[in-house]
C-alpha cells in the first residue's frame, strides 16, 4: 500500500527532477565550454514549445511506439519503487528502451534506421550490466525489492565495488554522454544527423525527451539502491557520477562503436562479472 | 603519441568552469562597433545632384536612381557595404556609418514599403529635399 | 549483404552547404561514393557579362566567406598582371599580411569544425572562440568581419598604422601561446586519435595523381606551397612549407595546426621587413581598360588558386575563372571515403576541408 | 586538333609527375572563320613552381579526347566543360552525364548562349559586355595567337 504510492509519486516527481538536472547539465557543460548557457528551466520549454508544434510522422507506428516508450520508462520507475522484484524491472527498462528503438526504425529513413540499429547495440552493451547489479544487490541484501534492500541494515555499496565502477561507464550510455552517445547526439554535428531521433518532430520528440528525464531519474534511483541505507548519501553519489559524465562529455570525442561495445562488455564482464563472482566464491 | 589515459581537456573544462564566460548577453549587452567598420550607407538627399555614378558602380545593383522622378533609393538587403557608392560620389552625399542596420522582420516594413528599402524622393524641384514622408527614412523610423 | 543507401548531404550537419555523396553502405562500412555537387551553382563568373571589371572584384570574393580576402587579392593581381601596375610596396605588405590573417582565421575555423565532426564540441568552442578575436582583427583595419572589400585594382584601400600593425602582433603572439594549449590537444588526446589515426589515408602517388592541393598534398608528404614561388613577397620571408608524411585525418590536421603558428611567424617577418611611415602610396590606379590574359596563382588557407583572367579592351572581362582548391581536392576526397567507416566519412570530408561555395563559384 | 601528338604531350606532362592544375575553357565568339564561335581550351600543369600549359582552339562538335588516363582527376573539370560550354569530350573515366552542376540553363556558356544573353540585355537597355567586342590583338581572333599544339607548351608563368 505505501509502496504503491512511492511509485506513484515518482511517476509525477520525476520528470520534474530529470528536466532540472538536464537544465542543470546544460549550464554546467556552458561553463566548461567557456559559455554562459540557457535559463535553468530551457528544457522544460523545450518540451514545452514541442508540444506545440505541428507533429509529423513518417509512420503512423512511431507514435503509439514512443508512448509506449515514455509509458514503460515511467512504468520502470513505479516498479522499481513499487516494490517489483528487481530483475524484473530491469527487464522492464530494457523493454523501455527497446520501444524507441522500434519507433525509430519504423521510420523510413536511413539516418534514424543506422541510428536504431546503433541504439540496439548500446542497449545490447549495457543491458547485461543492469541485469548483473540487480543480481549483485540482490545477493548482497538477500531480498529483492527497492524497499526491502533500503530497509537492509548493511552497506550495499562496499561489496559491489566492480559494480560501482562499471556503473560509471554505462551511465555514459544511458545518460547519452560521449564518449558513447553514438546513437542520438545532444550536440547536433555528428555521422548521424540525430542518430535515431532524425525523423521524430513535435510531439514525438517531446516524449523522447521526457522518457529520458525518466531514465535519469531511474537511474538516480540506482544510484541510491546501492547507497541504500541513507537516500541523501545516494543522492550526493548520483550527483558526484552525474558530474564526472558531464566532464568527461566535455573532454573526450564520440567513439565508435565497435569501441563502445567492446569497452562496455569488458567492463561489465571484468568489473561486475568478477564482482559477482568473487561475492559467490568468498560469500558462504 | 596518446596516452590512453590523458585526458588534456578535462584541465581546461575545470578552469573554465570557474573562469569568466567568453560569451556576451547579446542583445542586451552590444559591443560597440570599431571605428572603420563598414555598417550601413547613410544618403543625404540635399547635396545629391543625381548624377547616377553611385548608381552605374554599384555592383551588387542596391542602388537605384531615377533622374526625371527624383527618386534615390537603396535597398539595404542587397547592399554588400563595399563603400564604392562613397568612393566616387563627387557630391560626398554618401557615407558609410559605422553601425550596422538594426534587423528586421517583414512586419518592420512601413507603408508597404519592403524591409530594408529606403526611398529619398525630392517632390518639387523648389523644396530642398525633405524625405518623403511615406518613405521609410531614418528620420521616419526615429 | 544488404546494402543501404545513405544520402549524404545536400543538407547535412557535418557539412551546411550542399553536396551530397551517395554512400553504398555494406553495414556500416562504405563500399561506393557517388558525388553530385551543383546544388548552389551560382553563376558568379557569368556575371563579367554584366559587371565592369573595376566592380568585379567584389564579385570575386564573394566565392567564399573564408578566402574572401585572398580571393579579391588574386582577381586584383590578375588584373594587375594584364594591365601591368607596380603596387606600391606597403600595399603589397599589406596584402601579404592580411592573407596571412586569413589563413589563421580559416585553419581556426576549420580546426572548430573538424573537432565538432568527430563529436568534440568543446574543443570546437575553443577554436571558434579564437577565431573571433582574428575577425575583430579584420574588422578594425579592413571594416569587414568577413567579407573585407580592401584590395582594388593597383592597391589597397586602407593604411593600417604602424602603431596598429605592432598591436596586432602582440595580440597574434597572445593567441598563439593559447593556441599551442589547444594544439596540444589535438595532437595528444586519445579519444581524438581513436577518430583520426590510420583514418582515411592518402599516399603520396594518390595525392598526386589525384591533383590534390594544399594541406591535402602536404599531409601526404607532398611539399608543394605555392607561396615557395616567391611572388608577392614571399620571397624575402623566410620559411619552410609544413610537410607531414603519415597521410590520414591526423596528419592534415597537423598540417594545419604548424601552419598557424607558421603564419604568425610570417606576420612577424613582415611587420619588420615593410616600409614604416604615415601615408607612404597604396594605390596605383590604373588607366584604360584591360587587354590580354593571366594566370595567377596562390596559396590559399585551403591550397592552391588558380585564376583566369581574359580581357579584350573592354569594361568587361571576357573571361574570368577560378579553379579553387576544394574543386581539386574532390578526387582525393571521393577516392578516401570509398572503403571507410561511416562513422568516417564526416572526417574524411572535413580534413580537405571543403568549401562547396568555392567549387560552385 | 591533333589527337595524337596532343595525348602524347599530355602524356609527357604525365611521366614528368607534373599535376594537373587546370582545365579552362574560353568561349570566343562568332568570326567570319567560325560563324558558330570557337573555345579557347587551356590544359595548365604544375610541377614545383613551373606552370605550364597546352592550348587548343575547338569548334564546336570537334572531339576532345578526354585526358583521364594519365590525369585521373581530370574528370571534374572534362565534365565542367562539357556541361557548362558543351565541348564533346569522349572516353572520360568518370562520367558525371550531364549532373554535375545543376544549372537552370543548359549550356550557359556556349558561345550562342553568351551571344543570346548579350543581345538580351542590350534590348533591355542594361549595361552590359557588347555582343561584338573589339577586334584587336586580345580580341575574338585569339584563334590567330594560339600556339599550335605541336609546337612546345607556352612558357610557364609563375603566379
Amino acid at each position: 500500500m505505501n509502496t504503491a504510492i512511492y511509485g506513484l509519486l515518482f511517476v509525477v516527481l520525476a520528470p520534474l527532477f530529470g528536466g532540472l538536472l538536464a537544465g542543470v547539465d546544460r549550464r554546467v557543460s556552458a561553463r566548461m565550454q567557456s559559455r554562459i548557457g540557457p535559463p535553468l528551466l530551457q528544457p522544460f520549454y523545450d518540451v514545452g514549445k514541442l508540444l506545440q508544434k505541428k507533429t509529423r510522422q513518417v509512420n503512423p507506428v512511431a507514435g503509439p511506439l514512443l508512448l509506449g516508450h515514455v509509458i514503460f520508462m515511467a512504468a520502470t520507475g513505479a516498479l522499481l519503487l513499487g516494490g517489483t522484484d528487481l530483475i524484473f524491472v530491469a527487464f522492464v527498462f530494457a523493454l523501455a528502451a527497446l520501444f524507441l528503438v522500434l519507433a525509430a526504425g519504423s521510420a523510413n529513413s536511413p539516418y534514424s534506421f543506422t541510428g536504431a540499429e546503433r541504439e540496439l547495440i548500446v542497449l545490447l552493451a549495457s543491458e547485461p550490466f543492469f541485469i548483473l547489479m540487480m543480481a549483485g544487490v540482490c545477493k548482497v541484501s538477500g531480498v529483492s525489492t527497492f524497499g526491502d534492500v533500503l530497509a537492509y541494515p548493511q552497506w550495499v555499496a562496499p561489496q559491489l565495488p566492480g559494480i560501482l565502477i562499471a556503473f560509471l561507464i554505462v551511465a555514459t550510455i544511458k545518460l547519452r554522454k560521449s564518449p558513447f552517445d553514438i546513437s542520438t547526439s545532444h550536440h547536433p554535428h555528428q555521422e548521424l544527423v540525430s542518430g535515431l531521433t532524425t525523423d521524430m518532430s513535435g510531439r514525438l520528440l517531446a516524449y523522447v525527451e521526457v522518457a529520458h528525464w525518466y531514465e535519469s531519474a531511474i537511474l538516480c534511483a540506482f544510484m541510491v539502491l546501492l547507497f541504500n541505507r541513507s537516500w541523501p548519501i545516494g543522492l550526493v553519489a548520483f550527483g558526484v557520477a552525474y558530474a564526472l559524465e558531464v566532464l568527461v562529455d566535455n573532454s573526450t570525442s564520440r567513439a565508435k562503436w565497435q569501441l563502445v561495445l567492446r569497452s562496455t562488455w569488458a567492463a561489465t564482464l571484468v568489473l561486475c562479472g568478477g564482482n559477482v563472482l568473487a561475492l559467490f566464491v568468498i560469500g558462504r | 603519441m596518446a596516452n590512453p589515459l590523458t585526458l588534456p581537456m578535462v584541465r581546461r573544462s575545470l578552469r573554465n568552469l570557474v573562469a569568466r564566460p567568453a560569451t556576451r548577453k547579446y542583445p542586451y549587452e552590444i559591443r560597440p562597433s570599431f571605428g572603420g567598420a563598414r555598417g550601413k550607407i547613410e544618403f543625404d538627399v540635399t547635396t545629391c545632384n543625381y548624377c547616377m555614378l553611385c548608381m552605374r558602380r554599384c555592383p551588387a545593383e542596391a542602388i537605384r536612381v531615377s533622374r526625371e522622378d527624383r527618386i534615390w533609393s537603396i535597398e539595404h538587403l542587397r547592399c554588400i557595404a563595399c563603400n564604392v557608392c562613397v568612393e566616387v560620389c563627387s557630391k560626398k552625399s554618401l557615407s558609410m556609418s559605422n553601425q550596422p542596420r538594426k534587423p528586421q522582420t517583414p512586419a518592420d516594413g512601413v507603408d508597404g514599403q519592403r524591409p530594408g528599402h529606403e526611398e529619398w524622393h525630392l517632390a518639387a524641384p523648389d523644396t530642398t529635399g525633405a524625405p518623403c514622408p511615406d518613405a521609410e527614412t531614418p528620420a521616419a523610423k526615429a | 549483404m544488404k546494402r543501404t543507401v545513405i544520402p549524404f548531404g545536400p543538407q547535412h550537419p557535418v557539412l551546411p552547404e550542399p553536396i551530397v555523396l551517395d554512400l553504398i553502405l555494406e553495414d556500416e562500412r562504405v563500399v561506393d561514393a557517388v558525388p553530385t555537387i551543383g546544388y548552389i551553382h551560382r553563376g558568379l563568373e557569368m556575371m563579367v557579362e554584366r559587371v565592369e571589371y573595376t566592380e568585379m572584384g567584389f564579385v570575386v570574393e564573394r566565392i567564399c566567406g573564408i578566402c574572401s580576402f585572398m580571393h579579391g587579392m588574386g582577381y586584383c593581381l590578375s588584373l594587375e598582371t594584364i594591365m601591368n601596375v607596380e603596387v606600391p610596396d606597403r600595399a603589397k605588405w599589406l596584402r601579404l599580411i592580411w592573407a596571412e590573417i586569413s589563413r589563421i582565421q580559416s585553419h581556426l575555423l576549420w580546426l572548430g569544425l573538424g573537432a565538432d565532426a568527430f563529436g568534440f564540441e568543446n574543443l570546437f568552442m575553443h577554436c571558434w572562440r579564437m577565431r573571433e578575436e582574428i575577425l575583430d582583427i579584420f574588422e578594425k583595419t579592413t571594416g569587414g568581419r568577413v567579407i573585407h572589400s580592401v584590395n582594388r585594382i593597383g592597391g589597397v584601400k586602407r593604411d593600417v598604422s604602424d602603431a596598429e600593425l605592432a598591436a596586432i602582433l602582440v595580440r597574434l603572439e597572445e593567441l598563439g601561446k593559447a593556441f599551442k594549449k589547444t594544439a596540444s590537444v589535438f595532437a595528444t588526446d586519445p579519444s581524438i586519435a581513436h577518430r583520426l589515426v590510420g583514418v582515411g589515408v592518402l599516399s603520396p602517388e594518390d595525392a598526386l595523381s589525384t591533383a590534390s592541393v594544399g594541406p591535402m598534398a602536404r599531409a601526404s608528404g607532398l611539399a608543394t606551397d605555392t607561396r615557395l614561388g616567391g611572388a608577392n613577397l614571399y620571397d624575402q620571408i623566410d620559411f619552410q612549407p609544413v610537410v607531414e608524411t603519415a597521410g590520414d585525418c591526423l596528419a592534415r590536421v597537423a598540417v594545419r595546426l604548424r601552419e598557424v603558428e607558421q603564419s604568425i611567424g610570417i606576420i612577424r617577418q613582415a611587420i619588420d621587413k615593410m616600409p614604416k611611415g604615415e601615408g607612404l602610396p597604396l594605390e596605383n590606379r590604373p588607366r584604360g581598360n584591360p587587354a590580354g590574359e593571366a594566370f595567377t596563382r596562390l596559396e590559399q588557407p585551403r591550397g592552391e588558386v588558380v585564376y583566369y583572367v581574359k580581357a579584350n579592351g573592354t569594361k568587361y572581362l571576357e573571361r574570368f575563372r577560378a579553379r579553387t582548391p576544394t574543386f581539386a581536392n574532390i578526387p582525393a576526397m571521393i577516392q578516401l571515403v570509398k572503403g571507410c567507416e561511416l562513422a568516417d566519412v564526416p572526417n574524411i570530408i572535413l580534413t580537405i576541408d571543403p568549401c562547396i561555395s568555392c567549387t560552385e563559384r | 586538333m591533333d589527337r595524337t601528338t596532343f595525348l602524347a604531350r599530355i602524356e609527357e606532362y604525365h611521366m614528368g609527375g607534373w599535376r594537373l592544375a587546370l582545365i579552362n575553357a574560353t568561349s570566343a565568339m562568332s568570326t567570319e572563320e567560325q560563324p558558330g564561335g570557337s573555345f579557347d581550351v587551356v590544359w595548365a600543369f604544375v610541377k614545383d613552381n613551373a606552370f605550364e600549359y597546352l592550348r587548343e582552339e575547338i569548334v564546336p562538335g570537334d572531339e576532345v579526347p578526354s585526358i583521364s588516363a594519365s590525369f585521373p582527376a581530370a574528370f571534374l573539370y572534362e565534365n565542367e566543360i562539357r556541361e557548362l560550354f558543351g565541348i564533346n569530350v569522349t572516353g572520360l573515366n568518370v562520367d558525371l552525364g550531364g549532373q554535375l552542376y545543376k544549372t537552370a540553363k543548359k549550356i550557359p556558356f556556349s558561345p550562342s548562349a553568351i551571344r543570346a544573353r548579350l543581345e538580351a540585355n542590350a534590348a533591355a537597355g542594361i549595361a552590359s559586355a557588347s555582343p561584338t567586342p573589339p577586334a584587336g590583338p586580345h580580341g575574338a581572333a585569339h584563334a590567330a595567337s594560339s600556339p599550335a599544339p605541336t609546337s612546345a607548351p607556352t612558357a610557364g608563368k609563375t603566379a
